[in-house]
């Protein structure tokens, strides 16, 4: 026989048996998945599929998630509020509070009552629901950053410099990538400590 | 009986024109071998490494012991055929490109092990020294740096030194070949002419690759040995590690090589070519590293034995007299104790002796390399913190599988390459041929030049 | 005032109770490997209480020893990493920076006290058993190794507190988990910069000792001997 | 080369498309609004009340807020919720000064049990067939009400048993006082491990019937008669606690610290002089050091005390006791008898005291009241004031407590003898705990109508017939009265730390909402809505007296004990020492109480001793289905996820038993296979083995494990009080298999597990 054939078959086979390698294991993990919690990696069944290991590895976030209400972010502040009356928590922890259904209804229960988005709100509050907001902003698993907004805010660094002008912003879109990179810079700028264990712990 | 131009063309190229059933079928057994790898692989790449029988504390077991071994057997070729060329010894023609070949493809095997053995191996291009935007860069602090960096080093040189003498050869083969054949060899042969401009030429850069690989050669495995003896470990720490390493390495290469040679002997009837003269000298070279190498053996165990150091005694107890002593003895019946008498008396420098003498080595040199890692990781410091380790089907599957694919690598280069270099052949058969110190035809002599008869210009065609 | 974080363990206070163990469970989400990994020697342990018998029935003699990172100053795991995932940070910890880890096992192997795990598989927890998991601390994956942190995530809010409120961190203001759950007082940690400290007091004691300390690791942390009972002497 | 792009090519290679399998499945979720707002990213710090053991340490739970999957009206949903996140020692108890254990850290893991029973269940196949149904709360309730107004209608005693395990506080007496109204007899409180001979023996010497409260910081010199006081016996955090000032808390002071025991316990592991003594003997030990004390009046106390007039020759200076016949029955050498004496009186202030194996023989009894006199002979200092005391009474007198006489076993005994109509069972699993030769399995199946409102499938609450899954104790409200371990009168309470994450309700409210639909008597005794209403009903009273706590009025005070996890009561005037000494007169002396140890199977068929012990991280098997638990390594063989049997190296070398070989322990009652452990630290004709594996059915991470040592045990009782001697029953070993049939897992040596094997070249 040939051997350009032989060998052609044998890659063939190689191939598939690599493919095969990765397949088989999948159904594994989007199993698995449902009952038991898992950490990411990428690789594993650490992930639902391999397409989030790859956005994961590749810091792939959405631009611009659809929020289940268009909430225009530019009329609330205009009307002279502020961000942390709605993200309680932001100045003094990691976190910001994304809010509540009843944060909302707290105001629109009187204010705009029958503009359909917040009818919308009004029937989540109805039934007994929460807003399922998208998350913007955020760093995946791997990447083993422990950010924390308050001591940003007591250094003064403004809102705008890494969320970007929400005056401007209807539903909160990801201005700025905020990769490493762009933490490091202004780290270094005001002189904060860029050791590893500043953020990753 | 001498053979003519002609019939030494013919007899090389004979395996590249034609291709036979008993080649097929080493073909498909080295790739199945290989398959069977790639799937183990694959399942450890999905599942992660705790697939392997590795555990706290032996987080090195069979990965390293393969990563160091094929490094190892990497110093066959290009030391070999290095020193052998220049203290141009007559003999080493018909030896160099097998052993060259040898060098390439066990880089590439060992240096693939390091990749895959890590925990992330997606992540393994953060070895590569590259500017990004986190300002980051390899730590050149760590032996495991030092390695990689070695090892490509070595490699691009050990590829070089191995093309380099094989363009004339791919020429030939370009003029016997005709249509796709023609073209590849043609681009392969970089328009090769065998112009006294270019013998000269390619001899020059031949003569520099000779003796720039040399010390690369020594260093990679000197660094190699520095991954251990850079550490606290007990039986890891130790100053002899460098030369201990090279030794081995260049043992267990020759080792390879014979092995090689006796098989493409009889594989590709080249008997006419590796006589029993190549196999006596390698088979003395064998002897003198045998020795080496078990004098430095000997040596480390007596300093440790003396120094009595309690945590170093563990390990050594451990190796040479309780779980692990089978394996040590198996080791040193292997590459002193079986080799040493063949090799020593005349009547057994045969082929066959030499061959047995070698397949002996290759396991115990592989043993030797296992004994240096596992014992001492599992005997470290505290002993309430010991452990053993017990490999797994993964394991053992992927170090099959890195001999296949040594073997699957070397056929598909027999089918592509002749594995002597037909030309330093051609030389070779000039009457007044044999490390006499010609003249150039061209009217600048070329400084410094060693070369064997004279160019084949003047070989009647 | 520059910190120099360092645990003090009075084997002479030592029960052997464990609790510490359970704490650093708890406080930095180390996963259960289960029975077969278990077997497997693959357990994830930050810090170990070391059991060594002397002698034989009826006078045995049984010695408790926590071991734990003992965060050296010249730590054997710091030159050894390629990619700087294990370092030494600015307050003398020996770091571990699990994105960075690409898992080679090196600096596993260059410890002399065996203290770092290594994940071989992802980590499972059962739901709901992932609602323990603490938010200040990551969760490691597959591929990554890990050790004693000292409880970076408490020092570091700790830390974070002191500064919002322009003061120094206070002595034993806060502490590790281990040390938190410890019933008779036999791990103390604290700044050993700070010569009042509970800590650097201790550190000075004349039972201290280092572990391996002829190995030059220079450790933070201090062991200190059992005392003996001298008859009548006392009270 | 960027890594963006870098990976840009490599995440095209094709692999992805293929697998695009799906995405994380509670994404598709609806979320419900928040219940309780917390501000996100900061832990809130909540009282709490440990329940993994008896000794009722104060928790504080860290909470922070967390996205939970939870079941809402009968909908999955996810919500944002605070989440108990580490359990650290609550400051403010004086029992375990904000200290906790390993068990209690893993408290967390019985919130987040995978096997937890998260809604009503009623049986549908045959009993114990595991086969259940979801019901709803109204239906359950309205079937078990219904029973019980049948049941009531009825008017014959004892139709309705309650079987629990030991509680003190509320609970309790919610529980007494649903019986006591419905015309029930009391509940039957069992645990296999129960201290009622110590009672007994502290009623008859100290006139309290409870166990004693240990101030260890103040002792230099302290004698043990097998009590694992720093691992699992009585309040071991406290103990703990004054161990680490008795070691170190003092400057050129250092107490030493004997252990009397035959089987080496983590306690006996930190002992400076450990002595093992032939089981059932201690107190003739004990009595031939008070045997010297006396007789060389080394001690100006050296008089008969009330304590000492429960020996009978005590007064006479025990002639029986004399050093060479001690040795004799207890194998202890005269010579350190006679040193032990004279060490014990030379120090400045020391203490005796027994817990453990010497109590679980058919003469315990005799053995504490022994040690007792040895106690109140060495324990003078007036100084420190003694050593060993009794933490007070609360002045309001919060609960019932409990009767000493009334152990267990007995009345688990009684239980089985008159078959109710209906048993409620709450927390208790005597199916697994009790020997099986009790039949106590035999005599449940045979009641008609089983009610349990435990949180999961137990062997016990496997025969019932309807489950209440009960809260988690952090979803509860919950309160404690810890019988030892403080100095000061304490009583905790602690609010829900979390919201439910099931659809459970707590028992408390259940047994109250069944009150109300009952009516009549039960309506009467019982007529708060809810158990918190109760709870503050009992603490009000508290704010008039001297304590913690001083608020104005009960608005202020009921908060505040809430915040602060309890009420801690000023030192009451008569210190708890002085109370130890003093008390009412004896009801009776110890002369009639067996001396001599007895043990079933004869020395010839069965020539060991067979020691259980509590397991210090699964206890008495309720806590074996905690992850952390099985994989926390026994300090001493290092061994989890198994059990085992030690053996002395000794006997195992002459009987061919290997560490990790297989070998079957055969009493007169049953046999078992377990793998051995070879140990120094334990008596050549003793084999001992932990509590807690060997679980038919109790979730996915304790069935099936190892064996159940407490299965093989003789019923033989310590007469008096008719509670187990669980260390009177005698076996044989044989080896039946290798290491690999044993399946033995050690945490140190890895595969092979026996590093000292190594070590011996």
């Amino acid at each position: 026989m040939d051997l350009r054939k032989g060998l052609l078959i044998g890659v063939g086979v190689t191939g598939f048996a690599v493919l095969a390698a990765f397949a088989f294991p999948t159904q594994v993990a989007s199993s698995s998945a449902t009952d038991d919690y898992v950490t990411s990696g990428v690789f594993t069944p650490a992930h639902p599929s391999v397409v989030d290991a790859f956005e994961d590895f590749l810091e792939i976030h959405p631009e611009h998630p659809a929020q289940p209400i268009a909430y225009t972010h530019k009329i609330h502040l205009l009307n002279g509020m502020q961000c942390v009356t709605c993200h309680v928590g932001v100045d003094q922890g990691p976190e910001a509070q994304i809010p509540n259904v009843t944060v909302c209804m707290t105001c629109h229960i009187a204010i705009d009552t029958d503009n359909s988005e917040i009818k919308k709100i009004a029937a989540y509050q109805a039934r007994g629901e929460a807003i399922p907001w998208m998350r913007v902003y955020d760093y995946s698993d791997s990447a083993h950053v422990r950010f924390n907004h308050a001591p940003h805010i007591r250094a003064g660094v403004d809102c705008v410099q890494c969320h970007g002008d929400m005056t401007k912003q209807t539903t909160a879109e990801r201005k700025v990538n905020l990769n490493m990179g762009y933490c490091v810079e202004c780290h270094k700028q005001k002189q904060v400590s860029i050791d590893c264990a500043t953020c990753h712990y | 009986m001498e053979r003519t131009a002609e019939q030494i063309e013919q007899d090389l190229l004979r395996p590249i024109f034609t291709t036979s059933s008993r080649y097929m079928i080493a073909v498909t057994l080295a790739s199945c071998m290989v398959l069977a790898g790639v799937c183990a692989l694959g399942y450890q790449l999905w599942e992660g490494i705790g697939v392997w029988g590795i555990n706290s504390p032996v987080f090195w077991a069979f990965d390293i012991t393969n990563f160091v071994f094929w490094i190892g057997i990497s110093h066959a070729g290009t030391l070999i055929s290095a020193i052998l060329r220049l203290c141009n010894a007559a003999w080493r023609r018909p030896v160099t490109r097998c052993a060259e070949a040898i060098t390439v493809f066990s880089i590439l095997i060992g240096a693939a092990v390091p990749l895959f053995h890590v925990g992330r191996p997606w992540l393994d291009f953060w070895m590569i020294p590259y500017p990004s935007e986190r300002g980051i860069w390899p730590n050149f602090r760590s032996p495991l740096a030092w390695d990689f960096f070695a090892i490509s080093t070595y490699f691009t040189g050990s590829v070089t030194f191995l093309y380099l003498p094989t363009i004339p050869d791919f020429a030939a083969v370009r003029d016997n070949a005709k249509g796709l054949r023609k073209k590849i060899y043609g681009l392969l042969a970089l328009g090769w002419q065998g112009t006294p401009r270019q013998w000269q030429r390619l001899e020059i850069a031949m003569h520099i690759m000779a003796i720039a690989i040399v010390p690369v050669a020594v260093s990679v495995h000197t660094i190699v040995s520095w991954d251990f003896s850079m550490t606290l470990v007990p039986m890891w720490h130790s100053t002899i590690f460098g030369p201990y390493f090279v030794i081995g390495a260049i043992f267990s290469g020759i080792a390879a090589l014979i092995l090689t040679m006796a098989l493409l002997r009889k594989f590709l009837h080249l008997e006419e070519y590796l006589r029993p003269l190549h196999f006596n000298n390698l088979g003395k070279l064998l002897l003198t590293t045998s020795l080496l190498w078990f004098y430095f053996t000997f040596a480390e165990r007596l300093t440790t034995w003396y120094g009595n150091s309690p945590s170093e005694m563990d390990v050594f107890w451990s190796s040479i007299r309780q779980n692990f002593a089978p394996i040590f003895w198996t080791m040193v019946v292997c590459n002193f104790v079986i080799p040493v008498p063949i090799l020593s008396v005349k009547k057994f420098r045969t082929i066959t002796g030499t061959a047995i003498a070698s397949s002996t080595i290759i396991i115990g040199m592989w043993l030797e390399r296992f004994l240096i890692i596992v014992p001492a990781l599992d005997h470290k410091y505290l002993r309430f913190a010991w452990g053993t380790y017990r490999p797994t089907w993964v394991e053992d599957t992927l170090m099959a599988s890195s001999f296949g694919m040594m073997a699957l690598l070397y056929l598909l280069f027999s089918k592509a390459v002749p594995m002597i270099s037909i030309w330093e052949l051609k030389v070779g058969l000039q009457p007044h041929g044999g490390g006499v110190i010609t003249t150039a035809p061209t009217k600048r002599k070329p400084r410094g030049l060693v070369l064997e008869g004279p160019l084949p210009t003047d070989v009647p065609e | 005032m520059s910190h120099k974080w360092g645990l003090v363990v009075d084997l002479d206070r030592c029960t052997g109770c464990e609790a510490c163990v359970v704490a650093c469970h708890s406080e930095n989400n180390i996963p259960t490997a289960g029975e077969d990994q278990a077997a497997r020697g693959r357990t994830i342990q930050w810090i170990r209480v070391e059991r060594t018998w002397e002698g034989d029935f009826p006078n045995p003699k049984v010695r408790f020893q926590p071991v734990l990172c003992q965060q050296c100053d010249a730590a054997p795991c710091e030159p050894v990493c390629p990619t700087y995932a294990s370092y030494h940070t600015e307050e003398g910890l020996n770091g571990q920076v699990y994105n960075r880890c690409i898992g080679t096992r090196f600096c596993a192997n260059a410890c002399p006290y065996t203290v770092r795990s290594f994940n071989f598989f992802n980590p499972k927890w059962e739901k709901p058993l992932n609602l323990q998991l603490n938010p200040d601390v990551s969760v490691r994956s597959v591929g990554i190794m890990e050790k004693c942190t000292f409880c970076v995530q408490r020092i570091k809010s700790a830390e974070i507190q002191a500064k919002a409120e322009r003061r120094e961190l206070k002595d034993g203001e806060f502490t590790t988990a281990c040390a938190q759950s410890c019933a008779s007082k036999a791990l103390v940690f604290g700044d050993l910069n700070d010569p009042n400290s509970e800590v650097a007091r201790m550190a000075n004691s004349d039972r201290a000792t280092k572990l391996l300390g002829d190995l030059g690791t220079k450790p933070n942390v201090t062991y200190l001997e059992r005392g003996n009972w001298q008859d009548g002497t006392n009270s | 080369m960027e890594r963006r792009n870098f990976l840009k090519i490599s995440a095209l290679t094709g692999v992805a498309a293929t697998l695009d399998a799906c995405h994380a499945p509670d994404k598709q979720l609806i979320r419900f609004v928040q219940e309780e707002y917390l501000v996100p990213g900061i832990a809130t710090i909540k009282p709490g009340i440990c329940t993994l053991c008896s000794a009722g340490c104060g928790l504080e739970v860290r909470v922070m807020q967390g996205d939970a999957e939870v079941v809402r009206n009968g909908q999955t949903g996810i919500i944002k919720m605070g989440l108990a996140k580490k359990l650290e020692g609550n400051p403010r108890s004086p029992v375990n000064k904000g200290k906790l254990c390993a068990r209690g850290q893993a408290g967390l893991q019985v919130l987040y049990n995978p096997d937890r029973i998260t809604h009503p269940i009623k049986r549908t196949g045959a009993r114990g067939s595991g086969e259940f149904q979801e019901i709803s709360w109204d239906d359950a309730i309205k079937e078990i009400s219904s029973h019980l107004s049948t049941l009531q209608t009825s008017k014959s005693t004892n139709v309705l048993a309650f079987l629990a395990r030991p509680l003190r506080g509320q609970r309790r007496e919610l529980i007494e006082k649903f019986l006591k109204s419905f015309g029930a007899p009391h509940a039957v409180w069992y645990e296999p491990f129960d201290e009622a001979v110590l009672r007994q023996a502290n009623l008859l010497s100290f006139g309290h019937a409870a166990l004693p409260t240990l101030n260890l910081g103040q002792a230099d010199y302290v004698i043990s008669f097998g009590a694992d006081f720093l691992g699992t016996w009585n309040s071991p955090v406290s103990q703990s606690i004054g161990y680490g000032v008795m070691r170190q808390g003092w400057a050129g002071r250092r107490a030493k610290f004997v252990q009397v025991e035959s089987r080496m316990s983590q306690t006996g592991a930190n002992a400076d002089e450990w002595i093992a003594c032939r089981p059932g003997t201690e107190g003739a030990l004990a009595l031939g050091i008070a045997h010297v004390i006396l007789s060389e009046k080394l001690t100006p106390h050296a008089t008969a005390s009330r304590t000492g007039a429960q020996i009978a020759g005590w007064a006479a200076g025990l002639p029986e006791y004399a050093p060479q016949e001690v040795e004799k029955q207890t194998g202890v050498s005269a010579t350190v008898i006679t040193r032990l004496a004279h060490e014990i009186a030379r120090s400045g202030s020391a203490t005796a005291f027994i817990g453990g194996a010497p109590l679980a023989q058919t003469n315990g009894l005799f053995n504490a009241l022994a040690v007792n006199a040895l106690e109140s002979l060495v324990d003078t200092n007036h100084e420190t004031g003694p050593i060993l005391s009794f933490t007070p009474d609360v002045p309001t007198n919060v609960a019932v407590k409990p009767d000493p006489s009334q152990s267990g076993l007995a009345s688990l005994a009684a239980l089985a003898k008159s078959t109710p109509q209906m048993l409620l069972l709450y927390d208790a699993n005597p199916i697994y705990s009790a020997p099986a030769a009790t039949k106590i399995r035999e005599a449940i199946a045979k009641i008609p109508y089983i009610v349990s409102f435990g949180s999961f499938i137990d062997e016990t609450s496997a025969q019932a017939d309807l489950i209440l899954p009960d809260n988690a104790p952090l979803e509860q409200w919950l309160d404690g009265e810890p019988e030892s371990g403080s100095t000061q009168a304490f009583v905790s309470v602690a609010p829900p730390a979390v919201a439910p994450l099931h659809n459970t309700r707590p028992m408390t409210d259940v047994l109250l909402g069944l009150a109300h639909q009952l009516g009549g008597e039960v309506a009467k005794a019982l007529l708060w809505t809810s158990f918190d209403a109760m709870l503050k009903a009992a603490f009000i009273p508290l704010r008039t007296h001297a304590g913690s706590i001083n608020a104005k009025t009960d608005d202020e005070f009921w908060p505040a004990v809430q915040k602060d996890g309890g009420w801690v009561g000023a030192s009451t005037g008569v210190s708890p020492a002085a109370q130890a000494h003093s008390g009412a007169a004896p009801s009776k002396t110890a002369s009639d109480v067996k001396r001599e140890p007895e043990f079933a199977g004869s020395a010839s068929d069965f020539p060991f001793y067979f020691q259980p012990y509590v397991s210090p991280s699964l206890g008495d098997g309720s806590t074996a289905n905690l992850p952390w638990m099985q994989e926390l390594p026994d300090v001493l063989t290092t061994a989890m996820w198994s059990s085992w049997v030690e053996i002395n190296q000794k006997t195992g070398t002459r009987l061919g038993i290997q560490q990790g070989d297989l070998v079957e322990i055969q009493s007169a009652q049953g046999s078992l296979r377990v793998p051995a452990v070879l140990s120094p630290g334990i008596a050549p004709d003793l084999v001992a083995m932990p509590t807690g594996q060997g679980h038919e059915d109790f979730g996915r991470f304790a069935s099936e494990r190892g064996a159940n040592p407490l299965a093989i045990l003789a019923p033989v009782t310590e007469e008096s009080t008719g509670s187990l001697a669980w260390a009177a029953t005698r076996v044989k070993i044989t080896r039946v298999g290798g290491p690999e049939q044993a399946k033995l897992v050690l945490f140190s040596g890895g595969l092979s597990g026996f590093p000292h094997e190594e070590e011996s070249r």
